[in-house]
């Protein structure tokens, strides 16, 4: 679960380390009232849990509350690489002495939580990876023992100069390792992590991406989901234990397993069509998820045809096909269906399918080409 | 022959819920020595003539068990592979999907310090066709033969598999090796392993976009294994994920896309199918160029 | 910092062990109040820091508000191992089917802490694991990765029979851990661990003792703090740096180091003497320390005489005289005085003694002999 | 000849406040090879020219410290002795006390896992009379000598080594082992070091009222200790202390009182002083019986 900028510095916040006082608005008269609040200058800044947000326009300093309207005027409603604007954060314009990056993410193949710190710290982080590498210094956490303070010293004097600034950068580290390990976070990144001129280290930005998986053991921050309306559609399928993404083709494909999903994407791309979804049913039996999968392919106006490509194993292929047979006469379906179904039970289920009229193939390559040819005929059926 | 699993291996099973007794049946007629279930509350219980304990301390002291298969579920999970490994398996092979990544990662690092391997989380399991089945894959579907297969998918295996199976191509192990950000072995943990079985002669990684495990299989193959490769990789009209920070990014150091893999598989020798139908024409040519 | 039952219960149901709903009191009305807003019967429990307080007649059943109110009146100003009782905890009384005991201290030998578990729960554990050792089990914790829930379950198989048990037994032992890392308890004691005749899992007394030098991390927790008054001499010495327990001699004893205040000690009870208390004065070179010695001592009537016996390391010979001379002064010294003083600027120490008409021993043993023959002539000097 | 530190000692202090500033001039010119201070904000500096570093990383790169001891005050005592170990130390010395046992009990812990010794925490320090000195004993009582001295007290350590010093008997390495519950070597540690160092002839073992570290040590010796072994055990007129819950006393499974340590090192073989004059006589005795 992705955070938007003003719920992680609150939860920074709450585990010690310092942020702007800022607040969260979600109308320009609401910007106006934060700015005369907080005092002139002030940062408006698009709430959107991507990156390039300020590339894209998104955030606006103002010098005086009507500025700061405006600016909220001019972000509201934006489309920031695919996530319209609905909220803002306005944060009290700081004076910046120094800019630097913090971050800790898991390491999939140290397999542990990795500490960066850079003094290159802003906009361009990514770009410093890549052409200096030897400006981010990197620091593996003992998921055990956690980030201790002598690591964190060790790398503050790296990158900060002069005792406060590191002992203080150290202990933001601390803290922010502390907030990742304490709300089980996949993702913590301030960038940049600011000196000012008075001296203090603060957050400036806040990123913070929450372990779906752990959520169990931190039900209050369940509250903290606003999904935008894509995701809300990709929540409501997650709900039914189905992992799905939109795309902008015609053929709606309805996959167990996300390996096989994307190889029945790619032979579909390599034939010539054009994918509508990413759609994992996953490994269990219940035919109610077929039945939920056949909503979600129907709800997208741009499929015309359906693709079932399921490969028994947990998954049984008579669950399957009496699921199929329920989600054609839930839904009504109108739209070609085109079914491949092998593995466990696979004679069982091909039985099935064949009384209610429903063909079946047994690989997946000749089944990809009769959905290519019938998506070809484009919603003859509607 | 074969590699981790095969006629030793003394399997205790541990959660007997839908999915676990039901695979603990499925196990036990493929071959497998399943000799003993973990289930708290259920001791004295037999299930299918397998004893039931309370743990697998217990179960390790009664049975000899040398490995564990976890069905329990996630939020249970992690403790649950940690039980197994201090009880005595010298692998613990965990199918449950969802096991939040910090207890992974912690688990991980603790078991390599135990020297206990690790397949999985969110893996099918292993299986050496006609010897012994650890996880949740369709038997049927295997058969003995040279062909050591490594995937970080499950259902995209058995496709494989069956193609490999129908064109003459038994397999020596086949593994589902997770897909979770962090997992036990890796590519080229297991390539180390098949390095030194006399049964395998040519080995098949199934790859998939994100992260860089192909890569450093790439490398490693290149350097030091010198068995046939064959590889293919998914996810060319995967979705872009909607990336959140850069440190991801920094990490890597390298680009996770198919093309990325591609390009250092290839530059390291290792041909790549363009289809799945090229998968057996690889393995063919592989197979082929030894004699 | 040791706590009382009412105290650690609360902290415990903090951490999420059942505790019994129960309420502190310090009167007879207020015991009878609880007694009424809890419903009888209730237990009514001395509440002193000390072990063996049901054989002292601490703890008392009562079936009415009115016996519990006579319950509290019997019990109030006990005298209970020298701790005056002057709080009550009164708890419903449950319907026990079952007493455990489940404690966790760290273990000096294995230097971990170690979880103790029986199922002969109770008075007299101590006797348990004298004559029946095989029947307490230990477990050594990880002080990294903690108590994990599959360890805790072992342990509680072991102990307890049925599902529901032990599995609400092994949540009570990581619990029970959590507490104890996250205040950094050195003891947590559950003695009984009661099973219910409904079937609960339930800490019907709780031991905790906090440890002082973490106090630091938990601010908070300062506030727990009941000194008897016995206590509240040491906690006042305490603060001064000073390490003090009263005892019932005659020599009043001011020593730098614990091993050398107890090999002092001994010398003088060798002699034939008794130690009126045990002092150290610590390692530090600060005059105001030994003032304020001086006047812990002189506030024990029994003292007869004082004596100082300081082997100067970290701490100057020259620094102790000064202080010495100062404290004379100070609280007007009517007691004759020894002093034995060596080490670290002996010269320069005994040279300030003389010039104030002070006589300093090379020798402990020969200063403790005529610390002695001045006792013997008890309170001449007064 | 001497155990654990000596002419090859390289060592760092780390925090230079008031203790640890005077402490590093006075080892200094007692003739340790006190080759870096670290204090962080003061890299650059040298204090009674010793340079300063801001962290121990750089300390060691620099200087080759091979040894390091804690002033740093309590709170970041358990911290300091980390970053001291896991900078390249292979001997902390932590004369800090007041640390929380519970970082104590990760710290020793750690320790242990990296081969890293400790001495300590709330302890005096070690010295080789006339070698090298790490720690905060006066320096002018020691001589060098054939007897090693271990014992869980600072001041009565000096007191009994005065008289060891008067009477002809020098030291070999005399330790303060530290007297809080939790702390890294014990007297069994150390007398295995001492059963190798050919410059010791004879351990006196000083002790007191707490615990079973004498009961433990006098196992050692009976079973695999050759050298003669003189004790001293403080605490016989010692306030009992007001125990709370039965835990301590469960675990210990043994009485910690001084008549329990006294039987327990006659039961092996080794003589108890009953005073400290006594100590010397044993030493006397010991040391004579060699010849």
């Amino acid at each position: 679960m992705k955070l938007e900028e003003f719920q992680a510095k609150k939860l920074f916040d709450e585990h010690g380390i310092p942020v702007p006082r800022g607040r969260m608005v979600t109308t320009v008269s609401g910007a106006e009232a934060a700015a005369e609040e907080l005092g002139c200058p002030v940062v408006v800044k698009a709430q959107v849990k991507t990156g390039g947000r300020g590339k894209a326009g998104g955030v606006k300093l103002a010098r005086t509350p009507r500025e700061a309207g405006e600016a909220a005027g001019k972000i509201l409603g934006m489309n920031i690489k695919g996530f319209v604007v609905e909220r803002l954060l306005v944060d009290p314009a700081l004076s910046v002495a120094g800019e630097y990056y913090l971050g800790i993410t898991v390491d999939r193949k140290r397999k542990v939580p990795v500490m960066m710190v850079s003094a290159s710290g802003g906009m361009d982080i990514e770009k410093v990876a890549a052409e200096t590498p030897e400006k981010i210094f990197f620091h593996p956490v003992d998921p055990h023992k956690g980030l201790r303070f002598f690591e964190a010293k060790e790398m503050a004097f790296k990158v900060f100069q002069g005792k406060k600034n590191a002992l203080d950068a150290a202990s933001v580290m601390v803290k922010l390792w502390r907030c990742m390990n304490s709300l089980d976070a996949t993702l913590v990144e301030i960038n940049p992590l600011a000196r000012l001129e008075d001296g203090m280290i603060i957050a400036l930005d806040a990123k913070m991406v929450i372990d779906d998986n752990a959520l169990f053991r931190h039900p209050d921050l369940e509250s903290l989901r606003l999904p935008s309306p894509a995701e809300l559609k990709e929540l409501e399928a997650r709900k039914h234990g189905l992992s799905y993404v939109r795309l902008d083709g015609e053929i709606g494909c309805m996959v167990n397993g996300a390996g096989l999903a994307m190889a029945t994407m790619d032979v579909i791309k390599h034939l010539g069509g054009t994918p509508a979804n990413f759609l994992d049913i996953g490994g269990s039996s219940n035919p109610e998820k077929v039945v939920h999968a056949m909503k979600l392919l129907v709800s997208d106006d741009n499929v015309k045809v359906i693709f079932v490509n399921v490969f028994g194993g947990i998954t049984r292929c008579d669950d399957v096909a009496n699921g199929l047979v329920k989600a054609v006469s839930t839904v009504d379906l109108k739209l070609p269906m085109v079914v491949r179904l092998t593995g466990t039970n696979e004679v069982e289920g091909i039985k099935i399918l064949s009384e209610h009229g429903i063909k079946a193939f047994g690989d997946m390559t000749e089944a990809a080409r009769e959905a290519i040819l019938l998506a070809g005929k484009g919603g003859a059926g509607r | 022959m074969s590699i981790l699993i095969g006629e030793n291996t003394r399997l205790m099973v541990q959660g007997l819920g839908r999915d676990g007794s039901f695979h603990a049946g499925r196990m036990l007629r493929y071959g497998t020595r399943v000799v003993a279930a973990v289930h708290p509350g259920r001791e004295g219980e037999t299930y299918d003539g397998i004893p039931v304990f309370n743990t697998c301390r217990k179960a390790v002291e009664k049975t000899g068990a040398n490995c564990s298969v976890i069905f329990v579920p996630a939020p249970f999970a992690a403790d649950a592979v940690l039980e197994g490994a201090h009880a005595g398996a010298d692998l613990v092979v965990a199918v449950t999907e969802g096991i939040p990544v910090l207890d992974m990662s912690r688990v991980v690092n603790e078991l390599d310090g135990m020297g206990v391997k690790l397949t999985g989380p969110n893996c099918p399991g292993l299986i050496s066709p006609g010897e012994c089945k650890v996880g949740i894959m369709p038997g049927g579907i295997f058969e003995p033969g040279p062909v050591g297969v490594i995937s970080r998918s499950g259902t995209l295996t058995y496709e494989i598999v069956k193609r490999l199976t129908a064109a003459g191509f038994g397999q020596s192990t086949a593994i589902g090796m997770g897909g979770d950000p962090v997992v036990g072995m890796k590519y080229r943990d297991y390539m180390e392993l098949f390095a030194e079985d006399p049964g395998t002669e040519l080995v098949v990684m199934v790859g998939e976009i994100g992260g860089t495990d192909e890569q450093d299989a790439a490398a490693f193959v290149a350097e030091t294994f010198h068995k046939p490769v064959v590889s293919y990789i998914v996810g060319r009209s995967a979705p872009p994920g909607k990336r959140m920070g850069h440190a991801g990014a920094i990490i890597s150091g390298v680009e996770s896309t198919v093309e990325a893999k591609v390009e250092a598989l290839s530059r390291s020798g290792i041909p790549v199918a363009e289809t799945i139908e090229e998968i057996v024409d690889l393995v063919a040519a592989g197979l082929g160029g030894l004699n």
